[in-house]
């Protein structure tokens, strides 16, 4: 087991698949010579050339309308979106295009594209280079959306996600890239996509999130086990079909349930997640279901006072695991 | 059309008589939709009426095995040339369940038929044309030596997507043949208020690829020009850019009233120029054509029709169930 | 008091605004001379001009676009959506610009747009003209989303969104354009964003609805009163923000809720409207928040049969109101 | 350059001096932002360098009293034509709450100020196209004679909405001015990789527009085009297009390493265009400028740049909760 960061895990799988699969092939802005602005697929260019790294024009709706033709083809695009920001003069591409190819056509067409994008903020990334875009999608029967918080998630998700034979939404936390670090097989594995996963089992208080906020979680739980709160941390990692059972299971287990995101509030899809306890696990709940999230206001502001007041932190978490215990 | 222009184009009398023939397949499967929609017996119609010559000159163009095609909902007599039959045209029509298409899912005119290279297209207008150029780029990366073809009205060049997809294509010097069905009209809203610039060609320029401005009355003149285009394509010269000018002689779509927007003077003067006639004209003074052979195809092209409705209209819908089917691959057949 | 039908109330609306306010504008696709594919802006055109009433180009982003910067400048325009699926191609422009422009500018910039689009379904439009697309933004803060269902509801509400300082998207349901008829003041009127309506008053069970189902909720309703079965039924209006208030209000005082959209199930607005539910009114709830829905397949078919499946009615919502009545 | 090319352009011997003036004021407030972001003072940088001749050369031809602008992120020239001071744009470099673009709320570059008619923009490239078309449209709405310039990188017209924001001001026939300032790459992809046409201008067309392609580093022949298009849009001809090619003498931001996607040669021979120096060099050998008064100039603009670091770097930022100000009209003023 090799310790990698965060980006290395993303980076590895995209190298595997490309050397395993020669219809995988990567697409964005920068991804090529410069090797990404993240370098994210840093090297793949040297290693592949430029004919399956390749540097698009400045224009979303193509790299994701080429990739979805590519796709239709029969190929294995990787599109890079250099922020989750930007992916938005792609939407129609995705939602009209990419989502319902398969189901318009009644199973003769297909379309296996991965979307990669690096979301969320803590970076000084301001109003366009902070946002989450995830809400946007996690609606659109046709696509799945991948979220993963560890190295080890982000290797084996990914790689199944170039696999899978229908579009993938793929968004990293551009935080996590290099501050996440983690174990990961020296063998080959893939993990599955649609399956949350326990990253921490307790009794008290049932936690669910996702991504960074996941390891800010993470955090607030150790704190708070000395105070003999015992916290129960599910991961979702696929944020798009949610994996009810898994869901329901948590926020039964200990019948008080906080729901983490980065996000702003109202929309998100932690309002669904919410919806899904309170259709399920009414009478388990010993508390109303808590939601934690970010202030209703467009975006992320630049300046440091106001990104430290939007941004979800391990306190703001502790704060309220605490009070939910108390409740 | 004095001289034997088709002879010049390398087509034999045989080539030209089913060029002229498909485009009347395609103008009678279009009629009789219309009739079925008046009727009460189908919700919807959306024509090709005035671009049958354009569409079958293009289909002709290329290789209809191997190439790739990306139509928008007027192309009947693209698809026909592809190899979608009649009674398939007839069963999306009717939304059944065996309609190829779709199974009934989409609205008419929506094609996609993959043993015919014909991709699957949705509403949103001009989403194909970065698609084609990813197809393009496919084949390009495989080393495989077909063309990819997509259509759209003039209306659809002011997308984004438009000008994505072709600047895409003219960077990476992609075989696509992008063909321009320029009907004057989309919808209700007239070419100078679409565009400023004196032909869709003209944006050509802007890619680094050719532009050619063909009548799109003349199914001759649209063979010329897309067999050069996929030539050049062939040949690793990269993308063109063709505008076939015609008129829409229908409505938009059975939903349309046109009379609200344009003179019936108007539509007169353009359907003198028809080219099922202007075609049919062509060929009989070029003693390709006989009035006898003509009404053959007619009745041929009848029965065809005929059978086709008769087939579709016997035709079951979909289960209501099977709408939950087909949103991933693991849950195919799964209801 | 005239009764008058839902469209006619929507072009009541735009007439009034444009000939009180120059700065009142439209634009969109065949909106001019055919006035508009629905007859929405019948007979605006003649009426004020080809200046006031603008045929565009077939280019969503820039109507989108050019309305945006028109409404920085100072105007007051009203852009059309020729169908709610296609403003995919003008996402960018909605949530990166219009919605952002007055937060990212502190104030000093604004954009008071309107933008009118038909949604729904049951009219033979199959995928791409029967989508509710409200999901979609529903999330997205410095936007607001009005869909009203009555032609007093329509009128009021369109005045208020065209006079609004901030962008509001304000979705039509297509099918109850004609469907839909009711009275409406020869007055002048305006009513406010932001507040749901109480459209029936009920014992036992509460549905919250919004657009053409608030009509099949009310027929539901009106034969399930037979049975003995009384329901409160609350009409959202404007689904962002959503009136908490009203919301907390209407489900406590049955302790029964039954949410209905015709928008397919996971991660629609009414997974919000539940969690809100879930978080303030726990233990006023006699049963699990029930959410109606369609269902989770990327679109509408065409195919009556597949359409009718899929199709929110009235029956559906009087089974599920009786079951609701039975927990 | 030997003729007093400025004379013929109808610029006196002052006012070019003052478009010295402007574009080493630009340089030097960009200087100093990268001295600031390398002292661990500022957190990000986007550079105008190489690019302040087209910049500040286009705002002289604008009456920018009256006139829009629609920048983006590299126009330090353009909004100091426009009239944002030195200072703000120190207090936008700090993010402090003093910025009169967004209260530090936007990452530098992305100006915005409603007094000096600066329409506010994102990052999202592209997007003030159609804004742009959008304001001219109100102009001839409300019978104004204003100007709406809206500039961006070559890299951007390839967006959809270059597309999309053109054609609408050419079917409308505008007044409006499209700057693209070409640089020769968007990040690190270089123009070969971004379009295949010869030239950004070679686009205009394609809206019925004329296209002009001059060069970036002389702020002269800037000027002259951009009067000239101003013109036209006075005179109700409508929308141009035009390209100033130069090239980014600095790495795409603070945040890029562009040793890793070309070389020092290849800057370093770019350097020699420098407008800076040339355009120096030109006003001496016109007489129109000594060693002497350039010093002079050097020192008052240090002077304003040292100022405006001052005040910026004592200023506070905004309150934290001030963040949640603004979302809506109704909230103005609340937390
Ligand atoms: C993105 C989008 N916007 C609007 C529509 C509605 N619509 C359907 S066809 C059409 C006109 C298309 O005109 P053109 O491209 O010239 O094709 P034509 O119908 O004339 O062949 C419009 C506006 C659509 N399908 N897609
Ligand atoms: C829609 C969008 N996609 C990607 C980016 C990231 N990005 C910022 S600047 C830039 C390159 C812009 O190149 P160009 O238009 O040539 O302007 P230049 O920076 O060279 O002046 C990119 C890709 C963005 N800001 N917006
Ligand atoms: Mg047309
Ligand atoms: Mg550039």
């Amino acid at each position: 087991m090799a310790v990698i960061s965060y980006i290395q895990a993303v980076n590895a799988a995209m190298r595997e698949e490309m050397e395993k699969d020669e219809k995988v092939f990567i697409l964005g802005e920068d991804v090529g010579e410069k090797g990404g602005v993240f370098k994210a697929t840093e090297g793949l260019y040297q290693e592949f050339g430029e004919e399956r790294v390749l540097d698009t024009p400045l224009a979303e709706s193509a790299i994701a309308g080429v990739g979805i033709g590519a796709a239709m083809y029969g190929m294995k695009p990787v599109a890079e979106m250099q922020f989750a920001d930007f992916i938005m003069p792609a939407v129609n591409q995705i939602i009209s295009e990419a989502a319902k190819t398969r189901y318009r056509s009644n199973n003769d067409w297909t379309c296996p594209i991965t979307i990669r994008a690096p979301y969320g903020g803590g970076i000084h990334g301001a109003l366009y280079h902070s946002q989450s875009v995830e809400s946007l999608f996690s609606h659109v029967p046709g696509l799945k959306i991948v979220m993963p918080s560890t190295p080890y998630d982000v290797k084996g998700l990914l790689k199944s996600a170039i696999q899978d034979e229908d579009p993938v939404l793929f968004f990293e936390h551009k935080r996590a890239y290099r501050l996440v670090k983690g174990e990961v097989p020296d063998e080959e594995y893939t993990l599955p996509i649609g399956k949350a996963d326990i990253k921490k089992e307790g009794e008290d208080i049932t936690v669910i999130s996702y991504g960074l906020c996941l390891h800010f979680a993470m955090e607030a739980a150790e704190k708070l086990e000395d105070e003999g709160i015992s916290t129960h941390i599910l991961d979702l990692r696929t944020v798009y079909p949610l994996d009810q059972e898994a869901i329901i299971e948590a926020a039964s287990k200990t019948g008080k349930v906080l729901l983490v995101t980065e996000d702003n509030k109202e929309g998100s899809l932690m309002g669904e997640v919410s919806a899904i306890i309170a259709e399920h696990c009414l009478f388990d709940l010993d508390a109303p279901v808590q939601r934690l999230a970010g202030p209703e206001v467009p975006a992320m502001p630049y300046a440091p006072t106001m990104e430290k007041y939007f941004m979800m932190n391990p306190e703001k978490i502790e704060k309220a695991i605490r009070e939910l215990a108390q409740f | 059309m004095t001289s034997k222009r088709h002879e010049e184009l390398g087509l034999s009398d045989e080539q030209v008589l089913s060029m002229y023939e498909m485009m009347l397949l395609a103008r009678k499967i279009d009629e009789r939709m219309w009739l079925l929609n008046r009727a009460g017996k189908i919700p919807f119609v959306v024509s090709c009426q005035g671009q049958e010559a354009a569409q079958v000159g293009a289909a002709m163009a290329l290789n209809t095995k191997e190439d790739y095609l990306l139509p928008y909902y007027r192309d009947i007599g693209l698809v026909l040339g592809f190899g979608m039959s009649a009674t398939d045209l007839m069963m999306q029509g009717f939304a059944r369940a065996e309609d190829p298409n779709s199974g009934g899912r989409q609205m008419p005119g929506h094609f996609g038929q993959k043993k015919n290279r014909i991709v699957s297209g949705s509403s949103p207008v001009t989403t194909q044309l970065p698609h084609a150029a990813g197809i393009a780029l496919a084949a390009k990366m495989e080393k495989k030596n077909f063309v990819t073809l997509v259509s759209f009205g003039e209306g659809s060049s002011n997308q984004g997507d438009f000008h994505e997809g072709a600047n895409f294509a003219g960077v990476h010097n992609l075989p696509v043949i992008f063909l321009c069905e320029n009907n004057k009209y989309a919808i209700s809203v007239p070419i100078e208020k679409q565009l400023a610039c004196d032909k869709v060609s003209d944006r050509a320029i802007g890619y680094g690829m050719p532009g050619y401005t063909v009548d799109g009355n003349d199914p001759l003149a649209v063979y010329e020009a897309v067999k050069n285009a996929s030539d050049r394509c062939k040949n690793g010269e990269g993308p063109t850019l063709i505008e076939t000018v015609s008129y829409r002689l229908t409505p938009h779509s059975s939903d349309d009233d046109d009379s609200s927007y344009r003179s019936k003077e108007e539509v007169e003067e353009e359907k003198k120029k028809d080219s099922i006639h202007t075609f049919s004209k062509y060929l009989k003074e070029m003693n390709v054509l006989t009035e006898e052979k003509e009404n053959e195809m007619l009745d041929k092209i009848r029965q065809i029709v005929d059978e086709a409705t008769e087939a579709a209209e016997n035709a079951p819908y979909a289960d209501p169930e099977s709408s939950l089917k087909y949103v991933y691959a693991d849950k195919d057949g799964e209801v």
